[in-house]
Formats: C-alpha cells, structure tokens, sequence
C-alpha cells in the first residue's frame, strides 16, 4: 500500500467518524468539532489525488493543493462564526439547542465532574 | 519501502485513534486538547504526501488557531446545561450505520480513483518561469487561480463582519473581550516578550521564501496571527476596538489591494487579474504582503469574537 | 571522516530517541503529575537537543544547520515556560477534575 | 544511514504516540497537554529525521512553523485551563 493509499483511507475514515460524530453529539461545540473532522478527512482525500498526480520530476499536483490552502482558511472562517453564533445564543437564552422547540429540558450536564 | 509503510501505517492508526479521542471525549476542554495534537499528526501525513505547504496551512490554521478559537469557545460558554435530549440507540444505530456507508463509499473511491490521477503539474510548471516564483502552490494560489484567492479573501472579511455582527446594539464600536487573564502568569509574559518579536520575523520570513521554497502569505499570516494571539494572551496589548480605522484598514487591505490589481490587469497586461509581463513577480509579492497583512489582522479578530462592552484601545 | 561523522550521527540521535522513550515512559508511568512534568521536560530539551545535534552534520550547509539551532532554541524557550506555568498551576493545588 | 534515521523517527514517533495514553487516562487537564507536548516534540523531531534521510525539501520549515506553534497550542491551553482559573480569584504571588 502506497502512502497516498494509506492518507485516502484515514480520510475516508475520518469523514466517518466526524459524520457520526455530527449525528450523535448534542453539544454544540461538539457538533462543530466533528464538522472540522469531516472537513479534514475530505481534504486528505483530496490530497491524495493531488500525490496520485505526480508526474515525472514533480512529485505533486499543485492545482488540489491549493485548493486545500484555501478550503482549510474556509473552513476556519465558518466556525469561527458558529462559535460567535453560539456565544451569542447561550449569552441570550442560556443555553444553546438544536431543537426548535427549545429542547426537552433534560438535565444531563456536569455527569462526570 | 517496508520502513515506510510502517512509518504511514503507525502514523494512520494515531490519527484514527485521536480523532476518535476527539469525538468520544466527554469533556470538551479534553475533546479540543485531542483536537490539537490530531492538527498536528495530520501536519506530518501532509508532508508525507509531499504537501509541505499544506502541513504548515493544517499545523497554523488546523491546528494552532482554531484550538485557540475553540478553547476560548468553551472556557466562555462554561458550563450550559445541555437542553437537547440524548439520541436514543436507534437513531445512534441509523448514524453509525450511515457513516461507515459513506467511510466505505469513499473508501472505494481512494481504490478506485485513477492512480496517477490527471495532473495539471506540467502545466502548472511550464508557466512557473512567467511568473518568477519557484513554488508551484503560491503560483496557483497567487497567478492561476487569483480570482479564487481574491474571493477568499473577502469570505474571510465577511466572516468578521458575520462575527461582529451578533454583538448586541449597545457594544456596537467597542473592543471584544481581551484573550488572556486579568493577571497574567509571569512566566507567559516572558515567553511573549522573546518568542513574538522572533516569531514575528519567522513569520515574515516564511511569507518570503514561499515564492520559491514552502511557505507563503497564507503560512506566514497564521504565524503573524498566533503572535499577536500570544501578546494577548500576555495582556501586554488588549484588543483593539472594532471601530479602529486602521484595524478595518488591515482588514480589508489584501483583498482591496488584491482586487484594484486585478482591475488594473486589462491596462496593465490585457485581462483581469492578468500580472504584466516581466514584473510578475514583484506585483505578487506586493499582492502578497497586504494579503499577509491582512491574514494576521483577520485570524485574531474571528478568534476573539464580537465585541462586548469593553472600553478597548 | 565521513565515517565518523555518521558514527557521530547515529550515536547522538539514538540519544535521542532514548530520552524521547524516557520521556514517555515517565509521562505514562510516573505517579504524580509533577514528576510526569520532570519526565516530559528531558524529552523536550534532550531529545530534540540530541537528534538535532545528530543532523548537523547532515546538514548541506551551514544556514539549515543554523535554522536547526534555532528551531531548538525555539521549542526549549516554549518547553521551559510551559513547564513553569504548569508547575505554577500544579503548585496552587488545582482540583483533580 | 537513512534507514537508520527513518527508524529514528518511526520509533519516536510510536513513542509519543503511546505518550497519547495520558490523553485518554489524564486525570488532570495538564496531563493530557504534557501528552500533547511531548507529541509536538517528538513530531518535530521525526519530521526533521525523516527530511533529512529521504531529502525532502522544505521540511525544516514546517518543522520551525510546528516549533512555534505547539508551544503557541500550549500556551493557550495552560492559560485558559481550569485549573488556571483558581490563581485569578485574589491569589498573592
């Protein structure tokens, strides 16, 4: 296996776990830590596309990865506003839910202080 | 080649492991420490797939900053009580089943995607000379691809005019809330008066050499912004209020400067974002050093989030 | 001389390594979070210490080697007054969380 | 010589990765961030052996970008740590 193989699979994985993650987890800085994770796996896999388009005496794509250059400031741009967004909504409501309806109300903070 | 494959196969299963880390820990302060070290593991995969200017991108941005931006994050939010009910097991069935459909899927597609893939590296090569750099990326970032950078730039701008805009009416022009604590550790201070101004010049340094070598405005920027990040830390500077003009001059001087170029290429040499023949060169290192100008207002900015009430600089 | 040098290399970077390994070692078996912090500190300031003494030679000319140096120089500066805030931290008896 | 040095590097690197152990166990907060600096190390300290034996060029810059950086990741975690926050509240030093 080549280590661009290798890179692939550990994005595939990645997006993944950060899906998953995405889904499952009800903390919203939870949330935005598994969208970065998605967000990196997909870039990885990029990236090996970029390895794969080694030719002769250059050993690398140039093209996807500045494309990655780019979508990683991106990406930091985006949550850097989720988590202003954030901030803003605990400071109004004291909480924050991704629920409509303002969320069930279940106490399940501080379980393992 | 045996010592290789080992060297990438330990190297993925300490990635896999700490971004599993990331997401199961139950406390976000620990879940983001993970996120930190997992920045800097998929910095060394970059530099094995030859993608040193994407390593240090991952390392600064990746890595260094948004740690910083969830670390605040979480410090500020404290402790909410979580209002949104557990997902029960069928929806965590449903969630894990989707995601290894999707890991598989593009599992297949890294078997299955053309190895070599179709490559632009020559072409991006041939051009190179006309250019004057020695870095393909930056030629890409800076020359082929300018439009695209350009418009990136001005994402970032408006993210901090997204962030900015959340304050409430009454904080409108004030300073955000400064970084570091109210009596900063001694030894922080210390570190922040040597390691700045030398890092400083790191940064600018990695800002010229990307012309040829890895490195470049962005790189440069993010290393520029973690700096100015550690003074505040310190407290030896607070944020400066929002309403500072020559704040919102740094933050909008690479993209306008970016822009009023590209403009100037139909007069110049005879299309848009076109750089003239022979002073390529130069006109993209000025496009670049207000771009990383630019870079090192904005990183901070989105980090430190809107303003709140403070009386600032 | 070629041949000393590379002697000279493969002794200092398996210094290297060694205390990279003994700074693990204290950081997973050390009792106390003070102590893992004495570990962790050899690993920053010798391991790296070492192996960068090691690459020099190596190095095509003198400018990567001083670019070594100053990495060095660079991650100690970081190492120490990390090591110093948790110290502090540690000393003011945090809770264990 | 380079298969030497790659070894180095591979065996520093499986090193502090299983330094990642205190990350999982802590039980401190600064536990986990020793772990994390031991990995910033150590990841510079491979990433400089491997460049050196397979000539990678520009590497060294990534390793002085990850020099700066790790300690930048640190500092900030230290600093906004919980167990930081108790020298706030009227602490004599």
């Amino acid at each position: 296996m080549s280590a661009s193989t290798i890179a692939g699979f550990v994005g595939a994985g990645l997006v993944g776990l950060g899906l998953y993650a995405l889904i499952v987890n009800t903390e919203p800085l939870k949330k935005l830590l598994a969208f970065n994770v998605i967000g990196n796996g997909v870039f990885l896999v990029f990236g090996i596309v970029a390895r794969r388009g080694a030719v002769g005496a250059f050993p690398f794509d140039p093209v996807p990865q500045a494309m990655v250059i780019t979508g990683i400031v991106v990406a930091f741009a985006a949550s850097a506003f989720a988590v202003a967004l954030m901030l803003r909504l605990a400071e109004e409501s004291g909480s924050v839910s991704f629920d409509p309806e303002g969320g069930m109300g279940v106490d399940q903070g501080d379980e393992d202080a | 080649m045996i010592l290789f494959e080992a060297l990438d196969l330990g190297l993925a299963a300490l990635v896999l492991g700490v971004a599993t880390w990331t997401i199961a820990a139950r406390r976000v302060f620990g879940a983001v420490v993970g996120y930190v070290a997992y920045g800097l593991l998929l910095a060394i995969v970059w530099v094995r797939l030859y993608a040193p200017d994407v390593a240090l991108t991952e390392a600064a941005i990746g890595g260094g900053v948004t740690g910083v931006l969830l670390i605040s994050a979480s410090t500020r939010l404290g402790r909410l009580p979580a209002v949104d009910a557990p997902p029960g097991a069928a929806l965590k069935f449903g969630a894990a089943v989707i995601s290894a459909l999707v890991a598989s899927v593009l599992a297949a597609a890294v078997i299955y995607l053309p190895d070599p893939a179709p490559s632009l590296a020559p072409e991006a090569d041939a051009h190179l000379s006309a250019t004057g750099l020695g870095n393909a990326v930056t030629a890409v970032l800076i020359a082929y691809r300018s439009f695209d950078t350009m418009l990136e730039k001005v994402v970032l701008v408006l993210a901090v005019a997204g962030v900015w805009s959340v304050a409430p009416d009454r904080f409108w022009g004030g300073a955000p809330a400064p970084l570091g604590r109210a009596v900063p550790d001694a030894a922080l201070v210390f570190l922040a008066r040597i390691l700045a101004p030398v890092g400083a010049v790191i940064g600018v340094q990695m800002f010229w050499v990307g012309a040829d070598e890895p490195g470049g405005a962005f790189q440069g920027g993010a290393i520029l912004a973690a700096m100015w990040m550690l003074v505040m830390m310190a407290r030896l500077t607070d944020p400066p209020r929002i309403s500072s003009r020559w704040l919102r001059l740094g933050l909008i001087a690479g993209p306008a400067v970016f822009l009023l170029l590209g403009l100037a290429g139909p007069v110049m040499a005879g299309s848009f974002f076109a750089f003239p023949e022979g002073f390529a060169k130069p006109v993209i290192l000025f496009i670049e050093a207000f771009m990383v100008l630019s870079i090192a207002v904005t990183l901070p900015l989105l980090v430190l989030g809107p303003p709140n009430g403070e009386a600032g600089r | 001389m070629s041949i000393v040098l590379d002697l000279f290399t493969v002794v200092a970077v398996g210094a290297g390594v060694f205390f990279f390994l003994a700074g693990t070692v204290a950081l997973i078996r050390f009792p106390d979070s003070l102590s893992r912090l004495h570990g962790l500190t050899k690993a920053d300031n010798l391991g790296l210490g070492l192996v960068v003494l090691g690459l020099i030679p190596r190095a095509a000319s003198p400018l990567p080697a001083l670019k070594l140096i100053v990495l060095w120089a660079l991650v100690q500066l970081g190492s120490a007054t990390i090591a110093q805030m948790i110290g502090g931290a540690l000393r003011r008896r945090e809770p264990i969380e | 010589m380079n298969d030497v040095l790659l070894t180095a590097a591979g065996i520093i690197l499986v090193t502090v990765g299983a330094g990642l152990a205190r990350v999982l166990y802590g039980p401190r907060e600064v536990d986990r961030m020793m772990a994390v600096q031991l990995l910033g190390t150590g990841g510079i300290a491979a990433l400089l052996l491997a460049a050196s034996a397979t000539g990678v060029a520009g590497v060294e810059n990534v390793a002085l970008g990850l020099a700066l950086l790790s300690s930048f990741a640190s500092v900030a975690f230290v600093n906004a740590s919980p167990a930081q926050g108790a020298s706030d509240r009227g602490e004599n030093r």
